[in-house]
């Protein structure tokens, strides 16, 4: 194949990609925008097998389809419960795959067409010791994110005297590995680079705590991008480059999105110590104010005489798995011709999307779930706000205390509606570690107990 | 024109800017509802890194490089098939719901 | 300065063209973002006269001089409601310039560095008689285009026999030519390419009536866009390239953006024969219905009484300047505590914006000047709605009457406020000929007399 | 890489789709209100055409080529100076209007 054919094909990729993403702007289009992703993966794999140094076949082969089983096992098995978890997974397996790419160019520079072993161009090694260092902190960074995810490391942040400072020594000591690796191509020094990266890549992610996770792995995500960027200046490859660049943008923007709907600032995520379960010293002294109680039948009760119900789901929601029974429960409802509405915030559960997913796959159409802002206003109209398993994004402390670490973020108007009902376990607090006034107001009623196991006993009690 | 011959690295600046002022925009078009299979996609996609391996897993050999090109290929192709699948499984969730109607 | 400079530097320039354009997503960005396009276009300047074998600085210094102070002193004088005109004017200086470089680059294509005379590059002769061919239909559709909207020309569509036909056939000897040019590169058909394209151009336009002429001028913009690409693709100069396409892009846009708010198709509007007073044939027979008149004192007391006002402005406010008047008229009604408010239909006017502008001329804040889909559903809360000069845009036939030619084009819904004011100077109808039944409604009053005198009138009458 | 050598005519190509998607987003972005300066701007800068004059005009002579160039750079310069002031102002128009406040 002539070079002008790859770079045609190459670019054809790179736009099929463009508008794979494209299509996620609607539910309608985003199969085809999926099935766009897919032809662009295959032509852009096809074109690189046609080059006319790749001859092993065999090889090439087998490793793609013993690739390709275990990725499609596990993406066939996994709960989409686990979806933060898996995510961080696949992140770590792109950083080690950069660092293997760059120590192919590395140690094979003719098949690349940048040099030969020990006499590659300075910017080729720049580009690819920043791609390497980019790829290994990826990592092991997302490895300890997926742990804190998974419940195999403890969540908790893992605060240490001057971390900061031991992060930011390591970081010039990897520069200066950078710089002598430029001057004498040494391997060791390749080694040194991806072994220290890797320590760093552990070393920042130590502090922050299990909850601050997503935010993390989305800025992994958006470094993966990076060094694909990195690796495809190296190859002078165009489909890399952008790809990466579709990639690193995508990740930095989702992880301000979350880190805004949190009202923190990336950089206090990044710099840790928040969000473990010592966070919860902000709860104020409540234990003498008064809570209504309810159980299952007065909540069925209550939404049954309603005509309007907005129903509020959480992380809670997504750790009990409620989303079936919480379907069944509205479907119930709807029957009985009360209007029915879902209402998301956008950083409810612990991923972006994550309700939107949970409420998909129990068949909840799309169209009666609604974002923040197309339903805040319709509170003050509605009877019944089922708020289950969420919690920090209905707190008004949000709006109201200057004081409270939440302050600024915006929050559903739940209080806004005639009554409140409130699934959850306790009066524990949620990931903010911040109290929730709402608890104690007078229209309010607390439904303690698993949000699973409320949706069953509330259907129980409408049918 | 000096400018044919501009260097292979400015060509790369030039894809690389335009690449990522159409990253701002595509995805801040992404409507939030789908912003898990996103995650999903952008994964995938990410593996086309895939390309370098191949081409440092294509010569005869069995030289240093080949297998790290070797080993590079199956960690792709798992983040590919495993990226697509998993937003193919999130996407079909999202269907449009026509027994609902007939529930109502 | 390096080849590789030569490249950042107009990168740099291309980058700024695209913020020049982001910036106008917001009045606040927008005079930013026209520095940043002046910036980018003196770096784009500065840097090509920084090239080795531009030496006549005086002659190139004289000539921008002169362009200049032309181009400064119109821009100066111009009405704001000449604003169509000037538009037009200015694509084709585009079009003839676009055919000056692909003839410089024909005679001299060493300064160029694609060959010598008489022996240029195959593609290259294809991109370069491609970007005479746009420029110079660009040059004559937009004369026609400014004759037609200044009125030196008339606005009739003047409509023949088989002029498609004809069309078509001179189209194709365009093609003929450009193969042959390619084949023999003769200056001679080089320039009767340019001859028939300009021929061309005007038989496009000449059939197309003077309403219609803003869509086609914003086709002709983006056609100056793709010349510039076709250009950019024979210099390889991938600043033309990106600043063509940006061109292309907003010049086609806007032209589906009109074409859609006036419910028609663009090759409707191409093929001509619309917008011409002989459309007015579609007019009904309503000289029995009756019609109720008031006077300048009417209006001033029926608003002076109400509690909101929407004023709705459209194309005869344009035509009478009546846009000071006019905000003298809502300011006195807001000082006597009215909320008054502006409502601008996407298609007002005769050109994209057209409303927008001229009521920020006159110092109407942006912020009361709502967009069709932020104010409809405020009319039936609304008592007054003031139409001024506007007519299509509030006819509701486009929602009711299938048969109607503006069928299902969006309208704003004045007829559902408790009032309807309708400043004309007859019962004529506007740009579609077609009748608007508002004007025989019951909670219609017609105010006839030039709209600015009417104002004028108005604002006496409430002092 | 064969990729290395592709030719000048493929990277305008990917420069160019490129830069249509982005001419899609940002146009598509750009608030009505302001679609006159719009038009005013896109005038303006397709007048970089001026690039491929001065280059014409560049030489030091008088042939055909370069009466050419400088007719071209005086057309482009009338376009370029009347299209930035045009816009100019338009925009000056749509500036907030503080002396509103008095006046109520
Ligand atoms: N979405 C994202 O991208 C993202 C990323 C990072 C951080 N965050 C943060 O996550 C929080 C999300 O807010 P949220 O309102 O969804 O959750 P939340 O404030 O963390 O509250 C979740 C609540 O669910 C309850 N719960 C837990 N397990 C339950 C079960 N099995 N049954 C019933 N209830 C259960 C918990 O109370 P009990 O223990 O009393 O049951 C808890 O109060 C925000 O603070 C946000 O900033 C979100
Ligand atoms: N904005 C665009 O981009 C664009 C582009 C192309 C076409 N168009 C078309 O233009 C039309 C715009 O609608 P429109 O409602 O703004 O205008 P219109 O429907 O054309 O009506 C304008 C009305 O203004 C009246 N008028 C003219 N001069 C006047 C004066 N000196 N004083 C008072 N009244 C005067 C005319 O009635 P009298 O003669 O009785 O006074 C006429 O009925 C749409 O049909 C649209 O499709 C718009």
């Amino acid at each position: 194949m002539s070079a002008n054919m790859v770079a045609v094909l190459y670019l054809l990729s790179a736009l099929l990609f463009i508008f794979a993403l494209r299509g996620l702007s609607h539910p309608e289009s985003s199969r085809l925008g999926n099935i766009f992703g897919i032809i662009g993966m295959i032509i852009a794999i096809i074109t690189t097998l046609m080059f006319k140094s790749v001859l092993s076949y065999a090889e090439i082969g087998a490793a793609i389809v013993v690739g390709g089983a275990i990725g499609t096992f596990i993406a066939l098995r996994i709960e989409m419960t686990a979806l933060p978890q898996l995510v961080a997974a696949f992140h770590s397996l792109v950083g080690i795959a950069a660092v293997f790419v760059a120590a192919a160019a590395f140690y094979d520079p003719a098949s690349f067409g940048i040099g030969n072993f020990g006499s590659i161009g300075t910017s080729s090694l720049v580009e690819m010791s920043i791609g390497t260092f980019i790829g290994a902190i990826t990592f092991s960074g997302s490895i300890l994110a997926f742990g804190k995810l998974q419940g195999t490391v403890s969540g908790k942040p893992i605060v240490f005297k001057f971390q900061h400072t031991i992060n930011a020594l390591i970081l010039f000591f990897i520069i200066a590995l950078i710089i002598m690796f430029v001057i004498n191509q040494s391997p060791t020094i390749f080694w040194s680079i991806v072994i220290v990266s890797i320590i760093l890549g552990f070393l920042v992610v130590i502090p922050i705590g299990g909850a601050d996770m997503p935010v993390v792995v989305s800025m992994l995500n958006s470094y993966s991008g990076w060094a694909a960027c990195g690796i495809g200046f190296t190859l002078s490859n165009n489909l890399l480059i952008i790809t990466g660049a579709l990639v690193g943008a995508s990740g930095a923007i989702l992880s301000y999105i979350m880190s805004k709907g949190m009202n923190r600032s990336i950089i206090s995520v990044v710099l840790g110590g928040f969000g473990g379960e010592q966070a919860a010293s902000v709860t104020s002294d409540n234990s003498d104010k008064i809570v209504k109680q309810g159980n299952a039948e007065d909540a069925a009760y209550i939404m049954k005489n309603a005509d309007s119900v907005i129903i509020v789901p959480g992380y809670g929601m997504a750790v009990a798995q409620a989303q079936h029974a919480l379907r069944e429960m509205g479907d119930i409802l709807k029957k009985e011709g009360i209007n029915v509405r879902y209402a998301i915030h956008p950083v409810a559960g612990r991923m972006p999307g994550h309700m939107n997913v949970l409420l998909a796959e129990a068949n909840v159409p799309y169209e009666e779930v609604l974002e923040l802002d197309e339903i805040n206003h319709d509170f003050p109209m509605t009877e019944v706000s089922f708020v289950i398993g969420a919690n920090d994004v209905t707190n008004p402390a949000a709006k109201t205390d200057e004081t409270s670490p939440i302050y600024g973020m915006p929050i559903l108007d739940v209080e806004k509606s005639q009554t409140v009902l409130f699934v959850k376990r306790s009066m524990a607090t949620g990931y903010s570690g911040v109290d929730n006034e709402l608890f104690y107001r007078d229209n309010t009623t607390m439904l303690f107990g698993d949000a699973k196991k409320m949706c069953e006993n509330i259907v129980k009690s409408l049918g | 024109m000096e400018a044919h011959s501009s260097e292979i690295f400015v060509i790369g600046l030039t894809v690389f800017f335009l690449a990522c002022i159409i990253g701002y925009y595509v995805v801040w078009s992404v409507t939030p509802a789908l912003h898990s299979p996103l995650m999903g996609v952008t994964n995938a996609i990410s593996s086309v890194i895939i390309v370098g391996a191949i081409l440092a897993a294509g010569p005869f050999g069995h030289d240093i490089s080949k297998i790290f090109g070797i080993l590079g290929v199956v960690l792709a192709s798992i983040n590919i098939f495993g990226g697509f699948i998993v937003t193919y499984r999130m996407l079909s969730m999202f269907k449009k719901k026509p027994k609902k109607e007939n529930k109502d």
